[in-house]
């Protein structure tokens, strides 16, 4: 069964008349010197809750996210809620409330912990160059509010005990913590998360579960989540989108994807019975 | 109509010297992660070399067969002692590390064979042919034939032979090299002298056009720097190709540009580079590294 | 015949001490898992190896001292390692970063250089289609497959992998853990794997050490330590007993 | 506002001289490209140290010493500072058009300034009556080359000139030169177009040289004397164009200029000179080079006799030799000094072509004599009578 | 948070030597403000450089002021530079000629047009803002190394275009002006009013420059130098963000110019070569570039080193040895202090500031 994405919003708009997506996709392809990386894919992000995309290695995922974010440039239309991102640069898109974290964590290896994370910050203050530079009222404010949201966002994410340490110092799984309460500090709308569990023990990652719901949940955020763990987003997920190849193979509720013939061929193999 | 003609050429003569010293490097670039300041002075350094050897009697080619061996050695000891210290270090701190080696080897030239002018005979003779209504002196020709070969012998090694993989290797990303056997410190120190060699070529053929003294490659190695950044400095031929077309473009604009001249011939190379860049910012030739997140 | 010996091995960076002390040993042609938490020490155990991290202590290669030997020596001996984070040469192409690999192979084995590749392709076929791209546009995943594929084609005596699972769809990690182990009969191939997923790894390899602080806090064959409910609560997660999440 | 406090606590009187001694500061390129000038300042150490042996000038001996400035007017005028307000010279010897940086300041300072260069910019007495060049101005050269050219139709029919010169002032004073030699011909004969500059670092002309040819150029002249010029003569001689060559007097060294063209190609060029060429076989028997060539090889510590610039150097510094003994008894000052230069009137040197003499113009140039050369393949040969830009109505 | 397990090894740098305390109250680390230490350190600098500025000429000359006038307006070029080397992540090849424009605004304002002073520093502030500003603007498309390799047509170009524009410039003369006198009543020299000057004019730059990298936008710099796709990610704008910075950073280096041309009284085109542009950077390095304290101790390496053999020379090789000790003494502080000099005076400072707070806890505790 495909899951046409007309009939996929459709079903939604029933469910919740008043809530629009806040993110949709419409029929968005990118190629890179011929292979097509994404093909025509459509699907909404319900506001709100955890939503997954999955699919094997190569399938197009990251490059999803990469659109979204504006570092590529494909065809089609994607809009925040309703609003298209035609056209804007990747920094105007982040202003808009789309948070992200990297394949490969990304950080700002020379500078401390806390740092790092109130650069999330960024997009929420204003204050200008000048303003900085004789230490308006206004500056200093900002500053001190953001360290305050940074420490909240570092607690969440266990990290405050190394708000001084160098983050090129921390080893794998925790630079993925410093990545999220990072994106966390940006008060974002939507954000995009990939792979935040890989390199995490099994039982963290479901303890990590646990708090991107709650996370959602308490924010308002809403998670859209790149995750091979499939214990982990079948747990969290509201929604799954699975992708092969480029192209969008089935999107629905976790219970619907588990148990479809084409996912479980090309993805889940005999992991789906775990 | 010949005088355009007898410009590009000419154009294309200095540009041969741009060519070369870029693509050395480039080669120190591409392993070492450095600007190398001082590819220039090392040139020169092999330039006096040669002339040591010839005005002893020396027959010029085994003077230079001799020169570029003693000049790899030179550049893979200048690596070994001067550039290993700073191995991995910011682009900024290397490129320190090159001018204080400029500095110092520049003084180094001027200490062991003076500061006055000497001349290097040119080894193809003083003769000049036509070629379709130009001219062009035999050493123009000969110059331009040898670095013509180094270059292509040069980019054949990277791109065919192990060693040049192994190298190429090594430069990117040293930690994984290493992980597969690769010596990397004996492979930067390689690319040094490989390099320096590309350079001698330079300093040695071109020492009867250019004059032999401490200051004989300065102006070459800017113009082999804006070269390199044409052509990208990832990219062993466009560095090449931007060295002939800087060469050619400072000479027609200094030539036809009304007010520009031989003092502001530099402007047009520039302008050309800036337009290159706007249109494609990794170079004429580089290629874009693909950006992952 | 034990092929490494790592006793008393301190490890350090920067001052800042990762290893306290680690003993454990590999023979020939046997699959041992690193087992722990974030920042256990899986990974700086397997850069001891290899030489890419300073220690004390002693590193004992077949019947070699190595300790403190350069990486690349090391790597001579016939230790493969595929490092956290892929160490992708991002900017060569699929096929130029497997012929480095083919390139770090003993001068015995050359000949077999041809079947070694089609065996590869076999495995990850991915590769063999992108072999032209360059190495650094690949997926995560396609990254990882690399670097496995490229360890594996310097025909080591001992591969050292950290976290083989790292961003593979599970399909590929089973299907990978499987190649590695026919691999090490067939080439009496020793394999060290650094792993998170504790459950998956402890059903392909013969044995185990749990590593926790930089120390081995338990060890043992691979069937024991799926029986030993006291070590799995203490330092492999509940969850890996099999129980439904 | 006490403005100078060195003034008012040194008190009057000359700084630099006592009974004993006079204090001369220098300031050269020992290093960079321009580092082959440092000869000169040798063999003015070499002349001072040769004239202390004799006794000093008028009993007291001088103390001369110089600094490096890489031909960096930043360096130099460091160089300036600390000669005149630490080190406290009564004169400053220095070389280069990087002049033009430190003459408002030794003026205000009141310390007579000798400069080794031959921009006009150092004629200005009125403005700036502390700062004495010691070479001809540049223009006069060019205006009695020029001269020469256009009374010599049989050498020369039919001049078309073209000029290459270094980017600095040298152009400048030479096309100003040449213009006044052409007179209303200037625009036909050296169109705009035929006045090409070149940075002092560009060593390959051919561009330059092919451009002159096209618009189809038969006397050249050139200024630069760097390895560019040389590399010109080359390359002229190889493709075989029968431009006339005239080289500036600084690029007139056989051994420095011509030599590196190989001298087989520099037959038949053109020159002016002021000085001997110690190079120049011909002087070998010469009682002014003999001379000059026993201080250097006494007192040069390395310098190189052969080389014009250290020629250049001695001459400077008998310049100031005579203008200090000239002063005799009297209270050595800065204004003795200036008095004593501009009075310099027929003084002898061992270094200029035979026939000149020194002799202090308006300008404060004691240079006035040129004597026009033709190169045969071995040796410069003179053609043409001395030339006095006095007599001959070029300067005053 | 259970899932918030702390790892053993990675600790806050202080407490690296001692043994995990996972703290369940966990204080923020002090926030980087100028803190008490800091402000103590800058005051005492200040008085004693205060105390240099006031001295009578038997204890400073009038040369000396001179030379300390080329390291302050160093200084501040320095630490223009310093945002782009050590923050923005990019090289600049041509803040030499940004220096010359600076120096030479001056000249022809206060030569040609009258203005005082002090106004025109001003305008060569401004001008700097503004050519800067342009020169960024390939920063647009490129970064790093091709960027700076593009300035470097700036430094190449600008000599033989002052040159050429002599009707604006002076041409090869250059420019002179008169002597920057102190107020009148002040008891003054003008090198050492200069110095007054320009110490204040450094003071109240790196106070500025500082602040505005301590906060969101030393942030946003470190993020887009580190990787541009991360800090776009963050709604960095990167590219404006680098135009800014460069126009900033040239401003500064031309305000230093413009101070440099008061102190030397006279510019001329080759005051401003390629080479200049060279010393800022080595300066920038061995000073440390990421530091306005190395960007004073870099200035005074370019201005002394190469002078330090004496600075008078007989035999004609001096000259070259002074280079190669140049050469040498750049080598070797870039090998043992790769983050530069200022390291040093850190490490300094901070035993210095350790042993104080040591005795005066000893002395406490002994009350
Ligand atoms: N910049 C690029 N240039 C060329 N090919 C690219 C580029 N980016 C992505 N691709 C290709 O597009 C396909 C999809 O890649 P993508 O990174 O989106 O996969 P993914 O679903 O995230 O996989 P993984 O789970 O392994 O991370 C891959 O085959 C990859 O090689
Ligand atoms: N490059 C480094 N610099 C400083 N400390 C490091 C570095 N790499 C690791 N460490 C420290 O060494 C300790 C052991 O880390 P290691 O990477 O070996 O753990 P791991 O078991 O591989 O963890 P993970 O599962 O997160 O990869 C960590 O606590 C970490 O703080
Ligand atoms: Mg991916
Ligand atoms: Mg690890």
């Amino acid at each position: 069964m495909t899951a046409p994405p007309s009939a996929a919003s459709t079903g939604r708009t029933d469910d919740s008349a008043q809530q629009r997506p806040v993110l949709s996709i419409r029929d968005l392809s990118i190629t890179f010197s011929g292979l097509r990386a994404l093909d025509g894919v459509s699907f909404d992000v319900p506001t709100g809750g955890v939503t997954a995309v999955i699919g094997p290695n190569g399938a197009g995922k990251t490059t999803l996210f990469n659109c979204i974010s504006g570092i590529y440039r494909g065809e089609g239309d994607i809009e925040l809620a309703g609003e298209s991102l035609e056209g804007k640069s990747p920094h105007a898109r982040a202003a808009l409330g789309i948070a992200r974290t990297f394949q490969t964590p990304t950080l700002i290896e020379d500078d401390t912990v806390l740092a790092n994370v109130m650069l999330g910050g960024f997009s929420q203050t204003r204050a200008g160059l000048l303003s900085h530079m004789v230490l308006t009222l206004r500056s200093r404010r900002e500053e001190t509010d953001l360290r305050e949201r940074s420490a909240e966002a570092m607690d969440l994410m266990g990290l405050l005990p190394l708000a001084a340490a160098r983050a090129a110092d921390l080893p794998h799984g925790l630079r993925r913590r410093v990545e999220l309460a990072r994106a966390l500090v940006a008060q974002p709308r939507l954000v995009l998360l990939d792979e935040p569990a890989a390199g995490i023990s099994h039982t963290e990652a479901l303890e990590f579960a646990d708090l991107l719901t709650g996370l959602a949940e308490r924010s308002g955020a809403t998670l859209l989540l790149v995750e091979h763990s499939v214990a982990l987003v079948m747990r969290v997920a509201r929604r799954i989108a699975v992708l092969d190849f480029g192209k969008l193979v089935v999107e629905g509720e976790p219970s619907l994807v588990r148990q479809d013939p084409r996912v479980l061929a090309a993805y889940l193999g005999d992991e789906a019975e775990s | 109509m010949t005088e355009l003609w007898q410009q590009v050429l000419s154009g294309l003569g200095s540009g041969f010297i741009y060519a070369s010293l870029a693509l050395a490097i480039c080669l120190v670039f591409q392993g070492t992660g450095a600007v190398n300041f001082a590819q220039g002075v090392m040139a020169t350094a092999s330039a006096y070399l040669a002339w040591s050897l010839v005005s002893n009697g020396m027959n010029f080619w085994l003077a230079l067969v001799l020169v570029l061996a003693a000049s790899f050695v030179l550049g893979a000891l200048i690596e070994r002692v001067f550039i290993r210290p700073v191995e991995g270090s910011s682009p900024l701190v290397m490129l320190t590390v090159t001018v204080a080696l400029l500095i110092g080897l520049q003084a180094v030239v001027a200490l062991i064979w003076g500061d006055d002018p000497q001349q290097l005979q040119s080894p193809f003779g003083g003769g000049s042919v036509e070629v379709f209504g130009a001219r062009l002196t035999a050493q123009q020709l000969g110059a331009a034939a040898v670095v013509l070969v180094t270059l292509l012998l040069a980019g054949a090694f990277f791109r065919f032979t192990t060693l040049g993989l192994r190298m190429r290797a090594a430069a990117q990303n040293p930690a994984s090299a290493r992980l597969l056997s690769i010596d990397v410190g004996r492979m930067l120190a390689l690319g040094w002298g490989l390099a320096a060699t590309v350079g001698a070529v330079a300093g040695v053929i071109f020492a009867p056009t250019l004059g032999v003294s401490p200051a004989m490659m300065d102006s070459s190695l800017l113009l082999a720097l804006a070269a390199a950044t044409l052509g990208g400095f990832e990219s062993r031929g466009g560095a090449v190709v931007g060295g002939l077309v800087l060469g050619v473009a400072a000479n027609l604009a200094s030539r036809y540009i009304p007010g520009i001249g031989s003092d502001l011939q530099l402007v047009v190379p520039f302008a050309v580079i800036f337009l290159v860049l706007l249109l494609r910012p990794q170079g004429l030739f580089g290629r874009v590294s693909s950006v992952r997140a | 015949m034990t092929l490494l010996q790592l006793t008393g091995v301190r490890a350090a960076y920067d001052g800042v001490q990762a290893l306290h002390g680690m003993d454990l040993a590999v023979t020939g042609g046997e699959m041992v898992a690193l087992l722990g938490a974030n920042g256990a020490g899986k990974t700086t155990t397997l850069r001891a190896i290899s030489g890419t991290v300073s220690v004390e202590g002693a590193v004992v290669f077949d019947e070699r001292d190595v300790t403190g030997w350069a990486a690349h020596r090391v790597a001579r001996l016939g230790v493969g390692h595929v490092p956290e984070g892929r160490g992708t040469f991002v900017d060569l192409t699929v096929e130029e970063n497997l012929t480095l690999g083919t390139l770090a192979r003993g001068s015995r084995l050359r000949g077999q250089v041809k079947e070694d590749l089609a065996a590869v392709h076999e495995l990850f076929p991915i590769l063999r289609d992108f072999s032209r791209r360059q190495a650094g546009a690949l997926s995560g995943g396609q990254q990882q497959m690399l670097a496995i594929a490229r360890a594996i084609l310097g025909r080591p005596r001992l591969l050292l992998v950290d976290e083989p699972s790292l961003g593979l769809a599970p399909m590929v990690t089973t299907e990978i853990l499987r190649s590695l182990r026919v691999l090490q009969a067939e080439w009496q191939l020793a394999v060290l794997l650094a792993e998170q997923n504790a459950r998956r790894a402890l059903a392909v390899v013969d044995r185990a050490y749990v590593l926790e602080s930089g120390r081995v806090v338990a060890s043992g064959s691979a069937a024991e330590l799926r029986e030993n409910t006291a070590v799995q609560d203490a330092y492999l997660g509940a969850e890996q007993t099999g129980r439904p999440a | 506002g006490g403005s100078d406090r060195r003034e008012a606590e040194s008190g009057g009187g000359a700084q630099g001289v006592t009974d004993e001694a006079i204090k001369i500061g220098g300031s050269f390129p020992f290093s960079g490209p321009y580092a082959v000038f440092s000869n000169a300042s040798q063999a003015i150490a070499a002349c001072f140290a040769a004239a202390n042996e004799d006794g000093g000038v008028n009993g007291r001996q001088i103390e001369y010493t110089a600094a490096d400035d890489a031909y960096d007017p930043a360096r130099l005028t460091a160089n300036a500072r600390e000669a005149v307000e630490q080190e406290q010279v009564a004169a400053f010897i220095s070389f280069g058009g990087t002049n033009v940086a430190i003459q408002p300041y030794m003026n205000e300072s009141q310390v007579p300034h000798i400069v080794l260069a031959g921009n006009a910019e150092f004629s200005r007495v009125d403005e700036f009556p502390f700062t004495h060049a010691w070479w001809p101005d540049l223009s006069w050269e060019a205006e009695a080359v020029t001269s020469y050219v256009m009374d010599h139709p049989e050498e020369f029919p039919a001049p078309e000139i073209g000029l290459i010169s270094l980017n600095n002032t040298l152009a400048d004073s030479h096309i100003a030169g040449i213009e006044a030699g052409l007179g209303g011909d200037a625009a036909t004969v050296f169109p705009e177009e035929n006045r090409l500059r070149v940075e002092p670092t560009l060593a390959d002309w051919t561009s330059q040289l092919n451009q002159l040819q096209a618009a189809g150029v038969n006397v050249l002249y050139m200024n630069p004397g760097t390895a560019g010029q040389a590399n010109a003569i080359k390359y002229i001689d190889e493709i075989g164009w029968p431009v006339k060559v005239i080289v500036y007097s600084g690029g007139t060294s056989i051994k420095t200029n011509l030599e590196p063209a190989g001298l087989d190609a520099a037959e038949g060029i053109y020159g002016a000179a002021w000085l001997k060429d110690p190079s120049d076989s011909r002087w070998a028997d010469d009682e002014g080079i003999q001379r000059y060539r026993e201080v250097i090889e006494q007192y040069g510590e390395g310098a190189d006799p052969d080389l014009t610039f250290t020629a250049n150097g001695y001459g400077a510094c008998q310049a100031v030799l005579s203008a200090l003994e000239s002063i005799g008894d009297e209270e050595i000052t800065s204004e003795a000094f200036n008095e004593a230069w501009m009075a310099i009137d027929g003084e002898e040197s061992d270094v200029l072509v035979p026939g000149a003499d020194l002799i202090a113009g308006e300008s404060g140039r004691l240079v006035h004599d040129y004597q026009m050369l033709r190169f045969d393949g071995t040796s410069w040969e003179d053609v043409g009578e001395l030339i006095d830009v006095y007599e001959s109505g070029i300067t005053e | 948070m259970s899932g918030a397990r702390t790892p053993a090894v990675v600790r806050p740098p202080a407490e690296r030597d001692s043994e995990i305390t996972v703290s369940t109250s966990h204080a923020l680390p002090p926030a980087p403000r100028v803190g008490l230490r800091t402000a103590w350190w800058t005051a005492a600098l200040a008085v004693v450089l205060l105390l240099a500025a006031l001295a009578p000429a038997s204890v400073i000359s009038d040369f000396q002021f001179f030379q300390l006038n080329r390291v302050v307006t160093f200084a501040i070029a320095i630490g223009g530079l310093n945002l782009l080397l050590g923050w923005a992540g990019t090289i600049s090849a041509g803040h030499g000629a940004l220096f010359g424009i600076g120096a030479y605004t001056t000249a022809i304002l206060v030569a040609d047009h009258g203005v005082p002073w002090p106004l025109a520093v001003l305008a060569s502030l401004v001008v700097g803002l503004v050519v800067g500003a342009l020169l960024g603007l390939p920063a647009l498309r490129l970064g790093g190394m091709n960027l700076g390799l593009i300035t470097l047509a700036i430094a190449l170009l600008l000599p033989p275009l002052l040159t050429r524009l002599d009707w604006l410039t002076g041409g090869p003369f250059g420019k002179t002006t008169p002597r920057v006198e102190a107020p009148p009543g002040l008891p003054f020299s003008s090198p050492q009013w200069l110095f007054l000057v320009n110490l204040v004019v450094l003071a109240v730059v790196f106070w500025l420059l500082s602040n505005m990298l301590r906060g969101r936008m030393g942030r946003a710099l470190d993020a887009a130098a580190s990787s541009r796709v991360m800090a776009a990610a963050h709604a960095i704008p990167t590219n404006r963000i680098t135009v800014a910075v460069f126009a900033v950073s040239a401003a500064v280096a031309a305000l230093g110019g413009a101070l440099f041309h008061l102190t030397t009284r006279t510019s001329t085109p080759d005051s401003f070569t390629f080479l200049l542009s060279i010393s800022l950077i080595a300066g920038a390095v061995v000073g440390g570039s990421r530091s306005f304290v190395g960007a004073i101790i870099g200035a005074a390496f370019v201005v002394f080193v190469p002078e330090s053999l004496g600075g008078f020379v007989d035999p004609a090789a001096a000259g070259q040895w002074q280079q190669v000790v140049y050469a040498a003494a750049l080598l070797l502080v870039i090998y043992f202090f790769p983050r530069g000099l200022a390291g040093l005076v850190r490490q300094a400072r901070n035993r210095l500031v350790r042993r104080s707070s040591t005795n005066a806890r000893s002395q406490e505790e002994q009350s």
